[in-house]
């Protein structure tokens, strides 16, 4: 467990990310959640700054008020007290592909410097050295949600300059690329990883470094990323409130399930 | 009115070796894992998989070496278990044939096997390795009417100039297996929460076998007609089965089992600890009822719903020991 | 009103007809009913003989239960007590285009040798004489049910050689036709008129007198007919029994809604 | 949570003049009729309907002069009235254009875009007339972009040689009017009953209006999360109209009225006579309660349904006279 210690708070790495997450999300937005830190996420918003923000998961809920952390996204933690109860083709055809979803959450196990994500498997893709889980709603959500927000685990490995397999679609290879592949909206807006928030070039659509987290500087994130990382005007993330992390750690995750 | 009802070991008898088959449920919720425990016993060989977010029920599956050919989006438990320990070694190891899709994907392929259309259209895929990678050869599609014989297919809508759509291939199987909360003799099926895909995966098989936590009367089930999965005729056979999930959820029915699923995941990380688990829960017992005697009254009575929620309100999920 | 009087028995026209129609339904098969005579049919099939016989409404009601008679496809009484209620797009795609209706009740102003049905208008389509209110499901039912069950009113100009619109496609042109034209399955089995019962030919598909009622002779019918009708072989339609009469009068129809 | 409560004549006033419209329902049961009326007194002219099987809802306010163009399947009471008076006027006087579709087409059409998708493929219609005539002229499809430019399109399918299907153009619709039985001032939504294709026709329109018989506190709603019709953000407005539908049917509230679908039928026969019936029913009142009024109390409460039945098992329904 990584602890960030900026007097007077304390609060640990993944606080952070999970905070910093939340506060991507608007209020009165749809938002497409998933497992782990987006749940932290989505819960976090609706509790503090968005309460109106319409939490749905892919497999079935919709308009969620959690009174307990899900472990997946087909909990019944999800559905108890939801406005409406469904299933996967109606989330993904008439909310997803229909335009209504605002902002999706997504991660993988590489990311590129275009926002591409790689969750199916680490070499050949025939032959892989590593199989992941697959694409589940990620490919989905990435290419058809009006902007997604990518979790990431910043190593040097994972963020390289050419990932093994093109999971999810980011900005593809930047430019016009997403718009000529057949995608008719969508695209990356931020990338929350374990040392900074990655955002985009509006018209090249790279990468580059909005903050790096506290305790750490610009040189340390470009160090440990496999792309060029544009690092200037990158400032120190800013970090939780006392009400963000009150909120965190008594109503959102007591249990600790997901949080250190 | 005839009844469908069925005992567990005849239904999972029906299916034969070689046999397409999807499974209900989501990643932690409603799979049939008592008719995956006896398809495991019976000794099932070369089946075909079809599913979008399957968890250890395709996990054990295919570990037990009941599998040939996935077609899937995901296999893993989510937060009880990132990655099918099992799906990830038989990948590595060369030992099954899979083809990838998105969740989207393959749920479109059962909703136009469900709506009796050749394929649907869909925007999704474009650009990602999903769309422009095949995991099975065409000369694997070819030499096997249980595959497309096309992974997909692109078109232009001739209402919108320019405007692409990937079309994606029907699902027909010859076998659907539900596990759901309440069931008429008939075979009139009601879930409660989430349905995920299980109508349109039972809407495209040929014979549909649903396994139920409680048996309710007819006039019940007719008193809400909303409330009804399936027409009448899309249900084979009713087989009456509490606990059926375990160690998954059924919402107002019981918890996922944390324990039950820990032990899972650590053992299947391992051949010989995997044999062994195999052996205790599914070898080991002769049947579901052995099965349940093994995990254990008190962990069972554990799980149950809480009716204010719908689940276990108080359940310890992390950090067991 | 007509009566027909075959002793020891007297029934209406409408009796007899709905008797007949009542015996093109199988036990256990799927009914796509309609208003009006096939929901007598329907009814009283499933209160006599095919007591397991699945009656089902575009609308959206499925293996319904009447205690009443509707009045429409839409009514409330198709799905009190019925087994799953749902919308027009469940019971076309789940049902009807996959296959798993049997049988289809379908009717019109004009109907041809081949079995395809005029409800769309008479005289010129875009400046019609007389309109009517459409296809509604007719064309669907006629398209993809396994086989369908049609009711008529015998009149020379109903029956005409050549109707001005097909709005529910019959054979076509008999022989091949209908396959050729795209349509997989399915086809009229049966027309059941004010006159007569009407067939069609295994292979050339064209209608001919299986039966006419009681009162009249094959001649009769052949002269009220605007298309060749061969009559060879033809015998008189079978009357209702008491027991049908019975529960057509006292539980299908006691308002004699329908019947006459 | 914010409030979505509208007043009838406020909603109403939201649709101008050339506007594109669907209204719920199916021919005799749960059309949003205080809305019709509401469009007819506030003089709307011009409007594009869209609708599978209409009743009285699409003859009244095509009569009363409010429609310019409707794309249909068909119009009329059912054995209420075998064809809608106005309707059949209209086209044999050609004083309306029209285009014709069978029930599944304009259903597909509607649930195309309720998917987001351009079209959707059916194997519907090949050998009809419905499929092989137009009654809008090419010209008057390009002079409009609120009707699609191609009535339908064919193509083969990729995956089974030889495998016609038929395209249709998914449906857009500025405005869409539902009336069902129960919902929350929030603008959850419950139907009982048959879903007709309110939700698919909701979900393709940009400004959704629903009247209701009962408004139901948000706990009530979501302790059935299964039984809401639709998601949260395609509810624009709510507005609170018990007897909504009358002289048509709304399940487990009340039955339809055979004296006032009696009237209505004979009076459209004869222009003077349908002016006459507007003059009373609509023009002469101030408002929706005018019209109850108009009615009669004692009619109204000999609709009201039974409990045991959802319909009023002893209502007159034929020689009224």
């Amino acid at each position: 467990m990584t602890t960030i210690s900026n007097p007077p708070l304390t609060y640990s790495l993944t606080e952070l990310m999970a905070v910093t997450a939340a506060r991507e999300i608007q209020d009165n937005e749809v938002v497409f959640a998933g497992t782990g830190l987006p749940m932290l996420g989505a819960m976090l918003a609706q509790k503090t700054h968005a309460p109106n923000c319409l939490i749905i998961f892919e497999a079935g809920a919709i308009g969620s008020r959690m009174r307990h952390l899900p472990m997946s996204v087909g909990d019944p933690r999800t559905v108890r007290g939801a406005a409406m109860a469904v299933g996967l083709a109606e989330v993904f055809t008439y909310m997803l592909q229909a335009g209504k979803v605002d902002v999706g959450f997504i991660s993988g196990a590489q990311i590129d410097r275009f926002g591409n994500i790689n969750s199916t498997s680490v070499g050949d893709y025939r032959h892989p050295a590593v199989r992941f889980p697959g694409s589940g709603g990620s490919c989905d959500i990435a290419c058809l949600a009006k902007r997604t927000v990518i979790i990431a685990q910043h190593e040097k490995r994972r963020l390289p300059e050419k990932i093994d397999y093109i999971t999810s679609p980011g900005w593809l290879t930047g430019g016009e690329s997403r718009k000529e592949a057949g995608l008719i909206r969508g695209g990356p807006s931020v990338v929350v990883t374990t040392k900074g928030v990655l955002r985009f070039r509006p018209t090249s659509h790279e990468a580059y470094l909005a903050s790096y987290h506290p305790g750490l500087s610009a040189e340390n994130v470009r160090d440990d990323t496999g792309f060029t990382l544009d690092t200037a005007g990158a400032f120190e993330t800013p970090i939780p409130t006392t009400e963000e992390l009150d909120i965190l750690r008594k109503v959102v995750d007591p249990e600790r399930i997901f949080l250190k | 009115m005839m009844s469908k009802l069925i005992g567990l070991a005849e239904a999972a008898a029906l299916v034969p070796d070689g046999a397409t088959l999807s499974l209900g449920g989501f990643t932690t919720q409603r799979h049939p894992m008592a008719f995956v425990y006896e398809l495991i016993r019976q000794k099932k060989r070369d089946l075909y998989l079809f599913g979008h977010s399957p968890g250890g029920d395709w996990d054990i599956l295919l570990g037990a070496g009941c599998v040939k050919r996935v077609e899937l989006a995901y296999e893993a438990d989510e937060a009880f278990g990132t990655i099918g320990p099992r799906w990830r070694r038989a990948v590595q190891a060369g030992r099954i044939e899979w083809e990838d899709y998105s969740n989207f994907g393959m749920v479109t392929r059962f909703q136009a096997g469900a709506m009796g259309l050749p394929f649907l259209p869909t925007r999704t895929a474009f650009g990602s390795d999903v769309f422009a990678k095949e995991a099975l050869s065409a000369e694997q599609r070819a030499a096997d009417p249980r595959t497309s014989q096309l992974k997909q297919a692109v078109m232009e809508s001739p209402f919108q100039p320019g405007e692409k759509l990937l079309l994606l291939p029907a699902i027909h199987t010859e076998f659907c297996v539900l596990h759901v909360q309440k069931a008429t003799e008939s075979g009139l099926v009601r879930v409660e929460g989430q349905t995920f895909a299980d109508n349109i995966q039972a809407l495209c098989a040929d014979t549909v076998i649903v396994t139920v936590e409680e048996i309710v009367p007819e006039e019940v089930m007719r008193q809400e007609p909303e409330r009804t999965l399936l027409p009448p005729f899309a249900v084979t056979h009713v087989a009456h089965v509490p606990f059926g999930s375990h160690p998954y959820a059924v919402y107002n029915y019981y918890d996922s089992d944390p324990r039950q699923l820990k032990d899972y995941h650590a053992a299947a990380m391992i051949d010989e600890d995997f044999q062994a688990y195999l052996d205790k829960y599914v070898y080991g017992v002769p049947d579901f009822e052995g099965y349940l005697a093994a995990v254990g009254k008190t962990r069972l009575d554990s799980l149950k719903a809480d009716p204010d929620y719908g689940y276990s309100p108080n359940l310890k999920r992390r950090r067991l020991d």
